[in-house]
């Protein structure tokens, strides 16, 4: 397992870690001099001002508006100064660019399950390149369980009945500890497995190597066929009885309650599992619930399904990438305006 | 500090407005108002008679300052309960 | 300023005034009834102390030996049961708490008597119920239950556990209904709120927390229960429920209860940093109402338990702010108190020690929240060892620093009798070291990424957790002295005046230890709160004890 | 400076011997009811949390779920337990006057309709058991499992929402009754005591405090019944 050469603080492999470690060193800086100060200051008065008699009685001494405003103007100001720094680090954790590689994890007591967009599976490892972006679209088929990957600085619990995302990119090849890190039961220490960064070079030839199963786009292409969602959205997602698919990624959708929604993969979930909840505009509420008749490993495939080139057009590719189309996500301009 | 007595006409008209408040929400009930109106009218009903019962019934208009305080607390507390929760709720579709 | 010489001395107080195991299970005397709460709590002390080392020994090696993954499990959640809900919130308030709120407001007792009696037994019936799950076989979700584990998948006593827990909350709503009354109609004659003790103010404050945020885990946990035994669901996702509803509302209490275990600790620790320094608390207004300010803000940060947990964004930024703001009424605390030292007249008895002990741990403690409040670097650390590290600054550096430093300070007036002050400044020397030893590693363990609630860790990890077993065997061992000298002292000790350390207090104005109605004819306070006199004049007050004890 | 003592007044034979006198054990007494009030509404807030949370996931399955209930019987009841609070307030009042039989007829009145208003609750129940409405698994030989035609559900909308309503209703309503039984027990006490007329002009704290409980527990009916029975009525137009 990779260490770090400074002691007590984990490896530092990604392009947030080195972020989160400097406002942490701010933090510590901050409690170690307020530490110091305080006790400091305990030790010499305790000292200096010992009972010498046990009959002194020291002069009552009244209070100071002045003191009291700046101890509490100069801590709140400092405080703010850590509310800031934290929530702009905070805010790029919680938005996985756009242009990122997605990965399908599945927690389950007591293993995580890890679906490469190509096809590839993988239990308790998950093989990154390093120097891209990587998009974790996270669900579970049981309890909640917390993805973390100390070396990332990144975690993000796995919550039944939803999506969750992570993101990062990691930045020094190696392999790192992932953990689950919200307590799930029996074996919840047992949950554990690597992160290993590769080299883009390596990770291909890996790519390569491992035995590509049917790609999670396929599988669930094959469930919207079995499960009739082509009769009413129609074979290529053209639409019909129910609202259009094709292009719909990403898009805002308007809804029958006269707001508008991200299609995101919550929203895509909780439109096949509680169709009524958000109904489109223009639409009747006549598709049944397919609550407890997909399993969450065929959502997640239906969803790369909706999410696929061959639903939402083909992505113009970035040059240099070396990522084969059907990694990437589709982005704005390549998409037909949304249907409303 | 000697207590309050309320005479009994208030009480009697306090009650028939509550019975015509109840009825004015069951038949607002079946209106068809535009809108979020429906629960806006069944809400603002039950406040006020909520607001009846606490100030006539329970003595509330009679009462100490300190009782303001506590009723206004308790639902100064109720109101962080449901703001922060659905700060969370509300907010969640941004991203 | 004149002194309180009661005019016809009487040796019965509350202690002989009668006997029998009846009079002391019905009674309805406040000053009892604090006593069978500190037996009671120092049992469920006992047995969380013993889960406690029951984990630390399991985590001295990185494979499962001790213990294995079923029975750590179960041992890791019942330490947290155990010590929260049966230790750390009651312990200050239902003790010292119901044995001083009406002292030191000259008071003859708590407004309902007969209500406080009804909350020891409940709380006893609540400990019962939970230690009937634990024998039964245990349960195994952690302290804070979280759907969907603990109403689907988990295979223990869930229900049985939440039961105990839900009736011991209505004891811990009753002792606060119970000071708040009291504090607002009892108080003697010219007992103004600004000359209350500063112990009354933090009592009042948290006892707002307990009405307001009480019912609300009540409900929820009645509704987990039904949940798991009926199989409906608000927080399961299988049935359309939100698994983070659940710790909204858990949340909602759980985190200003951490406010219910250490304000009252605060409260102490402004009695002793005042008295043992014999100076009258530097602001004390701020100091006050910074008490009622963390009352009110413990309410409004709850989601920065959720940071990870797929709250929105916006949520966790507005609760990450008001996380931030909630630090500055405990900061105001900690630089009075200090102040407060200034030009005093320090003594360095036992109590005092404790006090000086809890100053530097609490600022340890509440500056290392300022790291969980950061959203970034608590997306690294929430839930590893770091949070664990910090909440057992805040509750054992913190609570139980105060808890053992009150105890101390008002033991002559609750026992009447002395504790051995050498052993006492020997005891809280070991505590002192034993503890940062202990905790101290656990900060980096966690930003090493040592995640929670596991008994099998990364070899790495090992290093820190043997040192922070040693140094949990020193403080196991520091917790023991006092226990073993404090008994010896109830028989052995020297005998206590009415005034020892010779204060202003209300509480110190009658013997030791007191007559059943606290006063012999009730107070008329005409001085301000910590107005210090010369300790000859005070010893007048103390007199009277001394003298009936010479006549024994 | 002196010190002064206070001395007790002649007591009262109701005057506990920790208070001063009845004004104090009094003040006492009624804010110790409205402490113990602010806790019953954060116990009843978290349930109106989650009702406010699924009814805004939720709207259809809710407003099919509740236009299921009757809302003839809920609308009675609604107006049984105003009646009921108003001769709870005459009962108060008739003690604060000192006129004791009115305050026994009060608190007989109160009594009866507090039974009255849980007669027809259980009437209530009983037709969601017929109608296997009961949530889950909760009366073990009748599982939730309505019939879906009878409860005009359209397609888009899972029963398992339904279900989340009536478990819902039953939670708050079961606990709203709970109190009201608990406040026909206390009802019960007063008036044993009243018989014995324990209750004066002077010393009436106990009919007040109970007094102000019950008005609560009718405080909470007047929310739940419109949340409940009311909203989403004009949709369906499917009554009962």
């Amino acid at each position: 397992m990779q260490t770090s050469w400074v002691p007590f603080v984990p490896p530092s492999a990604s392009t947030l870690s080195g972020k989160v470690d400097a406002l942490y060193f701010y933090l510590s800086g901050v409690t170690i001099f307020f530490t110091l100060l305080i006790s400091g200051i305990l030790i010499f008065f305790v000292i200096k001002y010992r009972r010498r008699n046990p009959y002194e009685i020291p002069r009552p001494v009244a209070g100071s508006l002045k003191l009291e405003t700046l101890w509490s103007v100069i801590p709140f100001i400092i405080a703010m100064t850590m509310f800031a720094w934290g929530a702009q680090i905070f805010f790029e954790q919680s938005r996985p660019p756009s242009n990122a590689v997605e990965v399908y994890v599945i927690g389950k007591q007591w293993m995580w399950k890890i679906q490469h967009s190509t096809g590839q599976r993988e239990i308790n490892e998950l093989h990154v390149p390093v120097g891209r972006k990587i998009k974790l679209v996270m669900g579970t088929e049981d309890v909640i369980h917390d993805f973390f990957i100390p070396a990332f600085r990144i975690k993000a619990d796995v919550v039944p009945g939803r999506y969750t995302t992570l993101w990062f990119e990691a930045t020094k090849a190696g392999r790192y500890h992932l953990f689950c890190a919200e307590y799930c039961g029996m074996n919840h220490s047992g949950m554990i497995g690597s992160i290993v960064a590769m080299e883009p070079k390596d990770f291909d030839d890996w790519l390569s190597g491992s035995s590509s199963q049917q790609s999670p786009a396929v599988a669930g292409q094959q469930i919207y066929e079995t499960l009739g969602c082509v009769s009413c959205h129609g074979p290529k997602g053209e639409g019909g009885r129910g609202p259009a698919l094709a292009g719909l990624f990403g898009k805002q959708v308007f809804l029958t309650n006269g707001q508008s929604v991200k299609a995101d993969e919550g929203y895509i979930r909780e439109s096949i599992l509680n169709p009524q909840a958000k109904l489109v505009a223009g639409f009747g509420n006549i598709m049944p619930t397919f609550q407890g008749q997909v399993s969450e490993d065929q959502l997640i495939q239906i969803l790369a399904f909706i999410k696929s080139p061959q639903m939402q057009g083909p992505e113009p590719s970035t040059a240099a990438s070396p990522v084969p189309a059907a990694f990437v996500a589709p982005t704005a301009a390549a998409t037909p305006a949304p249907r409303r | 500090m000697s207590e309050h007595i309320v005479p009994v006409r208030v009480y009697v008209s306090i009650f028939l407005a509550l019975i015509v408040g109840t009825t004015l929400t069951v038949w607002a009930a079946f209106q068809d108002f535009p809108g979020p109106l429906n629960v806006i009218v069944a809400m603002t009903i039950a406040v006020v008679k909520a607001t009846l019962v606490v100030l006539y019934f329970m003595h509330v208009r009679y009462s100490a300052r300190l009782i303001w305080v506590i009723v206004a607390s308790a639902l100064f507390w109720m109101g962080i309960l449901f703001a922060l929760t659905f700060s969370d709720y509300l907010t969640r579709g941004w991203m | 300023m004149e002194t309180f010489v009661p005019p016809v001395p009487s040796r019965i107080n509350y202690i002989n005034a009668q006997y029998g195991l009846k009079s002391w299970l019905l009674t309805k005397d406040h000053k009892r009834i604090a006593l069978l709460y500190l037996g009671s709590i120092s049992f469920f002390f006992f047995i969380g102390g013993l889960y406690a080392m029951a984990i630390r020994l399991e985590l001295l090696t990185p494979q499962a030996d001790l213990l294995q993954s079923t029975t750590y499990n179960k041992v890791f959640t019942q330490h947290g049961i155990i010590m929260v809900f049966f230790f750390l919130i009651p312990s200050i308030p239902a003790t010292l708490g119901n044995f001083l709120v009406p002292m030191m407001i000259g008071a003859k007792d708590l407004a309902f008597p007969r209500i406080n009696l009804l909350s020891w037994y409940i709380y006893m019936l609540g400990g019962i119920v939970t230690i009937y799950a634990l024998l039964a076989g245990g349960v195994d979700t952690g302290w804070t239950f979280y759907t969907p584990f603990s109403t689907t998948f988990s295979n223990s006593y869930v229900v049985a556990t939440g039961l105990g827990i839900f009736i011991n909350g209505f004891s811990s709503i009753l002792t606060g209904l119970n000071f708040i009354v009291t504090i607002h109609t009892m108080r003697a004659p010219g007992m103004t709120w600004f000359r209350l003790p500063l112990f009354i103010w933090a009592h009042y404050a948290t006892s707002l927390i307990m009405i307001l945020g009480t019912p609300v885990i009540a409900i929820t946990i009645l509704l987990l229960a039904f949940e798991r035994l009926a199989h409906i669901g608000i927080f399961d996702p299988a049935v359309g429920g939100d698994p983070v509803l659940f710790q909204h509302l858990f949340w909602f209490y759980s985190h200003p209860a951490v406010y219910i275990m250490v304000l009252p600790g605060m409260g102490i620790i402004s009695e002793l940093i005042a008295n043992f320094s014999r100076k009258n608390i530097f602001g004390y207004s701020f100091v006050a109402f910074s008490s009622l300010a963390i009352a009110v803000f413990g309410f409004l940060v709850w989601g920065h338990h959720l940071f990870v947990a797929s709250q929105s964004v916006y949520a966790g930024m507005i609760f990450s702010f008001l996380s931030f703001a909630v630090a500055i009424p405990s900061a105001i605390k900690v630089f009075n108190w200090t102040a407060t030292l200034y030009k005093g007249s320090i003594s360095y008895d036992t109590p005092m020690l404790y006090a000086l002990g809890f100053i530097g741990l609490f600022t340890i403690g509440g500056m290392t929240g300022l790291f969980l409040a950061a959203l970034a670097v608590d997306v690294h650390l929430s839930d590893t060892y770091f949070v664990v590290a910090h909440f057992h600054y805040i509750m054992v550096g913190g609570t139980l620093l105060a808890y053992l430093g009150g105890l101390h300070f008002w033991w002559p007036k609750i026992t009447g009798r002395m504790y051995p002050e050498g052993w006492g400044r020997f005891s809280a020397l070991v505590v002192f070291i034993g503890f940062n030893l202990t905790f101290l590693p656990q900060f980096v363990l966690g930003y090493m990424g040592m995640p929670r609630r596991y008994h099998v860790y990364p070899a790495e990890f090992q290093v820190l957790h043997v040192l922070s077993t040693a140094g949990a065997s020193i403080l196991g061992v520091g917790l023991l002295i006092p226990l073993i000298y404090l008994m010896w002292s109830m028989r052995y000790g020297k005998v206590a005046s009415g005034n020892p350390w010779h204060l202003p207090g209300l509480e110190w104005r009658t013997q030791s230890p007191p007559p059943t109605e606290n006063f012999d004819y009730t107070p008329v306070v005409t001085w301000e709160a910590y107005e210090f006199a010369p300790p000859e004049e005070m010893e007048v007050v103390g007199k009277f004890r001394d003298e009936v004890a010479e006549k024994v | 400076m002196a010190e002064t003592y206070v001395e007790h007044e002649v007591s009262h034979p109701a005057l506990q011997h920790h208070f001063e006198n009845l004004e104090q054990q009094r003040e006492a007494g009624t804010l110790g009811m409205w402490v113990f009030l602010v806790t019953e509404i954060m116990f009843f807030g978290g349930m109106f949390l989650a009702y406010t949370l699924y009814r805004s996931k939720y709207p259809e399955a809710f407003a099919i779920a509740s236009n299921h209930l009757d809302i003839k019987l809920g609308a009675i009841n609604t107006a049984v337990l105003i009646f009921s609070s108003f001769t709870m307030a005459m009962a108060v009042y008739s003690t604060q006057v000192g006129k004791r039989r009115a305050q026994i007829i009060s608190l007989v009145l109160t009594i009866v309709l507090g039974l009255a208003f849980l007669g027809i609750k259980a009437v209530e129940y009983y037709q969601k058991y017929e109608d296997h409405l009961i949530p889950g698994s909760l009366i073990p030989g009748n599982p939730f499992n309505p019939d879906p035609h009878a409860m005009h559900l359209t397609p888009g909308v899972s029963m398992q929402h339904v279900q989340m309503f009536y478990w819902i209703y039953f939670a708050m309503t079961g606990m709203h009754a709970l109190h009201m039984i608990i406040g026909v027990g206390l009802l019960s006490v007063l008036l044993y005591f009243s018989l014995k007329r324990r209750y004066t002009p002077e010393y009436h704290n106990p009919v007040e405090v109970i007094g102000l409980y019950w008005h609560f527990v009718d405080i909470v009916w007047i929310f739940l019944f419109p949340l409940l029975y009311l909203l989403g009525r004009h949709l369906g137009g499917h009554a009962g």
